[in-house]
């Protein structure tokens, strides 16, 4: 795929940190606000499609290649899946959120529905780790399309 | 522990044990075996009485003589025919058509249990 | 029947999802057909945890009164997120189909039995 | 507490997180290197069957075992059960042990079998998550859970059908399979909506205790069953089994059986644990319904099954005929269960129907399966699955060939292997229902055999081909593949009683009495 028009590009440039930062606050204020891992992600790999779209395949897979984006995707499902095992060694049960009441980060029990970031124990950092997932998994699938439609019209 | 390996296997009326099959099936194997025997006497190698005789025409080269499958039970499909037919022109290979079935059978099965 | 709306509205979803399934040969258009059907699915979930006059359910600064059911919109949050992969799924299936079919007719697909 | 003690207790959850776990880790290893990798996946799922037959002999013994997710406490509160929770009890067991051993075997026929294949990260990771899905859906407790594991195996077992993007059949199959299973899953979903308006609650056994049968009951019912039949490939909705089977690579089609049979497991659920309660309300006969399903699935398998060219489409449509047997017993037994007349029967041929049905899954699992590995192994060595050129094989592949045997006797009921055993105990029973029944359901089974006989003779037997005078006996993988499950058969069919009284009768009296799955409910944990 073939990049846009100057005017497009710049746009889009500077609307991606806003984009970025607007996604990462969802997927960090996931178990506070409505929101969390999925639909951060889904933001933040939207603004990176913003991205792909506005500069062209081409230019994007300098940058980063679709090999590493599965890789991050199963970091993330990893990470996720072994915060889950954690709970077997400190909870005794899969998915125990052992940090709870504790001093570890996210450790804190909300005081009254106050809005406190360091709340909610294993759960921020699942959120994160969905998000990284669904971050590469969405740009993975549309890097890979835009890339089929790039052979096809090359063969046509 | 072996005895429970042995125990027949009760269906309601009646029981099935592969061990007493295997050896009834032995037997008959054996009543066979010597039956076989007493024809084999008659059987002389490498007269004619070993070729295959196909109406008197000339035997074929070996690869052509193998039956392709769509020629295999050709009678039966021919007698089948007509529901052969219906039966292929159900399977369209159509996914619009595989949804409409499961409607139909939605919709089949909404009357019956409405209706009960 | 101000209050039925949404059922209606599911009704109609899924009935024109299924329509477009059903008779459209365009397989992008079963695909949107399906995407239909889910967002009528979807929508009759979201509807089932509304309770009237309720605020949504965010424990966080929450200004009192009655929620709406949280459970519902987590299991079509789920479904939302299964439906996005389904689709993507659906939509590089039908890049190779057209790769190799040269068409988007779902009548040129299969009919092995013919 | 022993290092055993602990995995069981923790095996409900383990059984889905190891594999999934695996799945995840897979491309990682997968870049160091290849054998590795495979390793790996086989050690994965040779560890998760362990824990399955841990869990399956423990539950066997004591009754139904619950797993809460995320907490030790707060199971039930004011009346509303919180929190997913696992529920394994005989016939989820049953489900999950015939699951693993397949998945197991296939992962050690893919290891020569997809060699030559690309991006076999990927067929691994999706392989795991397939089986993942299958084991989630057979021993989940809450039903919005199996709809998430239905739709987890319907993605991955999508995405493993059309592995062969180079071929546009197995990409059309791929999407074939997609749109069937979307829709139902969706369907699933809307039934899963209405009994959650109306009770208030996900969990099987809390809504099967307060389950009364109103309208929208029914609807839901309808709703389940027709959708989880369609993905089981009951006819009329079979039509995408012959494309799916017939175009994803053997390894997987064997996979794709058990989590087919997955979806027959939820019929059973459904109809058996969830409206268990209200079933028996006299007015209802779904059991005829299904028996006459069973028939026309049967019927029209076999029939289908006999004009097929394409080896792997002749299985799929036999593996269609051998689900009606299925069908057909359980249906019987649900119509015993359902009439009042035949009520105290019970006891009796219905009770013989559900065993003979419910040991009929697994023995149509491992010979359909067999039979798949079989056709793989020809596929793999002359690149050619229409019957009309294959022939003469006999000679080339010796192993292969009586593995071929083994499956042929098999899933036609010839005495005395495991085929058999299941198929007696389902024609005497459903011959005190109707004799018509029973002499059709043999006659479905000779149908199977002449199939299978055409196979034997148009691709084993015969002169020696030229073409295929190279092709030599396949790798060692997929020979201790076939081993492992041809030796299975063979054990089954010559100790059936020792494998019925242990596992298939716990597992039919779990589907009869739902009483012991919604216990832990009232008696409390």
């Amino acid at each position: 795929m073939k990049g846009m028009s100057k005017i497009v590009k710049t746009i889009a440039n500077i609307s991606f940190p806003f984009i970025m930062i607007y996604g990462l606050y969802i997927i960090m204020h996931g178990h506070l606000t409505p929101g969390g891992g999925f639909q951060g992600g889904a933001v933040v790999a939207s603004g990176i499609v913003l991205i792909l779209v506005a500069h062209g395949s081409d230019w994007i897979q300098t940058k980063i290649k679709e090999h590493d984006l599965s890789l991050f995707e199963s970091l993330g499902a990893f990470c996720f899946i072994l915060l889950a095992f954690l709970g077997i060694a400190f909870g005794g049960v899969f998915f125990t959120n052992f940090m709870v009441n504790t001093n570890l980060p996210f450790g804190q029990i909300p005081i009254d529905g106050a809005a406190n970031l360091n709340t909610g124990g294993t759960i921020p950092l699942m959120n994160l780790a969905v998000g990284l997932k669904v971050i590469a998994g969405l740009f993975a699938i549309v890097l890979v399309m835009a890339i089929a439609t790039l052979k096809k019209e090359e063969s046509a | 522990m072996l005895e429970e390996f042995i125990k027949t296997l009760l269906t309601g009326n009646g029981f099935w044990n592969p061990l007493v099959w295997i050896l009834g099936f032995i037997v008959i194997f054996l009543v066979v075996y010597i039956l076989r025997g007493y024809g084999n006497a008659s059987y002389k190698k490498g007269t004619s009485q070993t070729q295959s005789f196909l109406s008197g025409n000339p035997e074929y080269e070996k690869q052509f003589m193998h039956i392709k499958a769509s020629n295999l039970y050709w009678g039966w499909t021919n007698a089948m025919k007509w529901i052969i037919d219906i039966l292929k022109k159900m399977h369209t290979g159509n996914v619009s058509d595989y949804v409409l079935w499961f409607v139909i059978v939605l919709g089949v099965l909404f009357i019956f249990v409405g209706l009960m | 029947m101000i209050d039925n709306l949404p059922f209606i509205a599911v009704a109609a979803l899924i009935i024109i999802g299924l329509y477009a399934v059903l008779f459209r040969r365009n397989l992008i258009k079963i695909v949107i057909g399906i995407a239909l059907i889910e967002s009528g699915v979807n929508l009759f979930l979201v509807t089932l945890g509304y309770r009237a006059g309720s605020i949504a359910p965010i424990y966080t600064s929450s200004p009192g009164g009655i929620m709406s059911y949280p459970v519902p919109q987590a299991l079509t949050l789920t479904s939302i997120v299964i439906g996005v992969a389904v689709l993507a799924l659906m939509l590089s299936l039908i890049i190779h189909i057209y790769r190799h079919y040269g068409s988007l007719d779902v009548r040129k697909l299969g009919g092995e039995d013919q | 507490m022993s290092i055993m003690d602990f995995l069981l207790l923790q095996s409900p959850a383990l059984i889905i997180a190891i594999p999934l776990l695996g799945a995840f880790l897979t491309p990682v290893i997968g870049r160091i290197s290849d054998k590795g990798r495979n390793i790996f996946v086989i050690l994965i799922l040779a560890f998760t069957a362990f824990l399955v037959f841990i869990l399956a002999m423990h539950v066997f013994e004591t009754g139904p075992m619950t797993y809460v997710f995320g907490s030790t406490k707060n199971l039930v509160s004011n009346q509303t059960v919180i929190r997913i929770l696992f529920e394994v009890d005989a016939l989820s067991a049953f489900m999950a042990i015939i699951g693993i051993i397949i998945a197991f075997a296939a992962a050690i026929y893919s290891w020569s079998f997809m060699k030559e294949e690309t991006g076999l990260d990927k067929y691994y990771t999706l392989m795991l998550l397939m089986v993942v899905g299958m084991l989630g859906m057979v021993m989940t407790g809450d039903l919005f859970n199996f709809f998430v594991f239905l739709e987890i195996t319907s993605i991955a077992s999508c995405a493993l059908i059309a592995f062969r993007t180079n071929k546009g059949n197995a990409v059309a199959a791929g999407f074939k399979y997609i749109v069937i299973s979307t829709i139902g899953a969706l369907f699933v979903l809307m039934a899963i909506a209405i009994l959650y308006g109306q009770y208030d609650a996900l969990n099987i056994a809390k809504l099967a205790q307060s389950i009364t049968f109103s309208f929208a009951d029914k609807i839901a019912l309808v709703l389940l069953v027709v959708a989880l039949a369609m993905k089981g490939g009951i006819v009329p909705m079979h039509m995408w089994v012959a494309d799916a089977y017939g175009r994803a690579p053997a390894s997987i089609s064997l996979i794709l059986i058990a989590a087919t049979q997955a979806s027959l497991y939820g019929v059973f659920r459904v109809l058996f644990t969830l409206y268990g309660d209200v079933i028996t309300l006299p007015s209802i006969s779904l059991g005829w319904v299904m028996v006459i399903l069973g028939l026309l699935t049967m019927l029209i398998g076999v029939i289908m099954a006999l004009i097929q060219t394409d080896l792997k489409r002749l299985i799929a449509y036999g593996a269609v005929a051998e689900l009606g047997y299925i069908f057909l017993a359980v249906g019987t037994g649900l119509t015993v269960l359902t009439t009042p007349e035949n009520a105290a029967n019970i006891a009796g041929y219905g009770f013989e129907a559900m065993k003979g049905g419910i040991f009929h899954i697994f023995n149509d699992i491992l010979d359909i399966g067999l039979l798949f590995m079989v056709a793989g192994a020809l596929y793999f060595a002359t690149k050619e699955s229409s019957l009309n050129k294959l022939g003469g094989l006999a000679r080339n592949m010796k192993y292969t060939t009586v593995f071929f045997v083994i499956g042929l006797l098999a899933v036609s009921g010839i005495p005395p292997l495991n085929g058999f055993s299941s198929k007696l105990l389902i024609y005497e029973s459903i011959f005190q229902l109707n004799p018509i029944l029973s002499i059709i359901a043999i006659l479905a089974s000779i149908m199977l055999l002449a199939i299978f006989v055409k196979v034997f003779q148009s691709a084993f037997l015969g002169p020696a081909l030229p073409q295929f005078s190279h092709v030599r006996e396949v790798p060692k993988s997929m020979l201790i593949a076939m081993g492992i499950i041809a030796a299975l058969i063979v054990f089954i069919g010559l100790f059936p009683d020792i494998f019925v009284t242990n596992v298939v009768e716990p597992a039919a009296n779990a589907l009869i009495n739902n009483k012991e799955y919604v216990q832990w409910l009232t008696g409390g944990i």
